[in-house]
């Protein structure tokens, strides 16, 4: 269980680089983000890096999770950067 | 089983056509993605693959799926290598089986084209003096 | 050498990965055309092929000359089998191996296409109780 | 050497079928045909099945003659019904 303000979110690629490590116990406090779209926002003011990657993804339980998806408790909750498999 | 889908260490080009091989195919299309050598002039001295596998996975099976449904297909292969890959080697092998030629040439160039797009694997170059995540950046 | 042409009996398809690889080469296409079971819902006990070898081999180096002009190519591979082939058996494999996968695919299309439209070889579809050349009358 | 009005054939698929031979030393006598044109119409006439195929070709020192393509002593030439490779 995750405690308030704080959300578990795992880092590949790039990502992983930007902040250092691939899973990351984050706490944002009381400015917790409740959807995709505001954990990108979130993401992006700790991190400007972010802003300057071609893409950002997020995936939520393992699937790709449009801006308005809700994060719940318990999510798997993962920063997908451009991929380049292949 | 009529779908096959794989991330391991190291590919193995030769079972591929076993793999895809069907009574009712008489055509066979098969797309190995290797190391170049140079990227733009620069010398690639390996590349490092990443992946997120239960996702991915999940998208090659989708992307399988996808084929599957648009083409009338006997067998359909997906594999994807992880780990560092030396020039000239195997990364990745799509291929599809079908009755006639159109469907699985269709189907595999389909195959390659998505998984670039859509499966969370990711891609380092590793130059001798750096190193760099592709298409990271515009 | 960048071409490869060979009639054999028997095809190897573990060897065109191989054949194919070069560190030039991101991308590597291969087709190959196997022995179906059912021919408008006839079942096909075998074929058999049978080539005017050394005017085949001639049109083989042809169209391979051909790809490598129309396409960047590193590598171009075009073998077809002769004799009794079952089953599931090859009878041809042709593929090309380029730095970027458009040109392997286009170059992998256009040599089937080609081939059986220019080189001296004939199929004979034998049934239960029939033989028939395939193409042979409208 | 081939006598007067007599010429070497070689025969493959269908078109040895037809014949009931794989090598044929043909004597045509005076009608002995002198270009590629000549001698498709001199097989079809002899050899009625050869009207019925979807295609008739002649390759000269296997290569693919067209029609006014002259005819010479000691070229190798055969008869190529429609082809079905692949």
């Amino acid at each position: 269980m995750h405690k308030l303000g704080q959300m578990d979110l795992l880092f590949f690629g790039i990502a992983k680089d930007i902040v250092g490590t691939s899973q990351l116990d984050m706490f944002f406090g009381e400015d917790s983000p409740n959807s995709v779209a505001e954990l990108k926002q979130a993401l992006k003011k700790r991190y400007p890096e972010f802003s300057k990657l071609t893409s950002l993804a997020i995936a939520v339980n393992s699937e790709y999770a449009s801006d308005d998806v809700q994060l719940k408790a318990n999510d798997e909750v993962a920063i997908i950067p451009p991929v380049s498999g292949g | 089983m009529n779908k096959i889908i794989e991330i391991v260490q190291d590919l193995d080009t030769n079972k591929v056509y076993q793999e895809l091989s069907h009574p009712s195919s008489g055509g066979i299309c098969v797309f190995v993605g290797s190391v170049r050598e140079f990227t733009n002039n620069e010398q690639v001295m390996a590349l490092e693959f990443e992946t997120y596998e239960t996702m991915a996975l999940k998208e090659m099976d989708k992307l399988a799926d996808t084929a599957l449904e648009k083409w009338k297909l006997n067998k359909v292969v997906i594999k994807h290598a992880v780990g560092k890959k030396e020039v000239q080697d195997a990364v990745v092998i799509v291929g599809a089986s079908s009755a006639h030629r159109s469907e699985c040439f269709e189907a595999c160039r389909f195959l390659i084209d998505t998984l670039k797009e859509t499966v969370p694997i990711w891609k380092k170059e590793l130059f001798k003096n750096k190193s760099v995540w592709v298409s990271a950046h515009p």
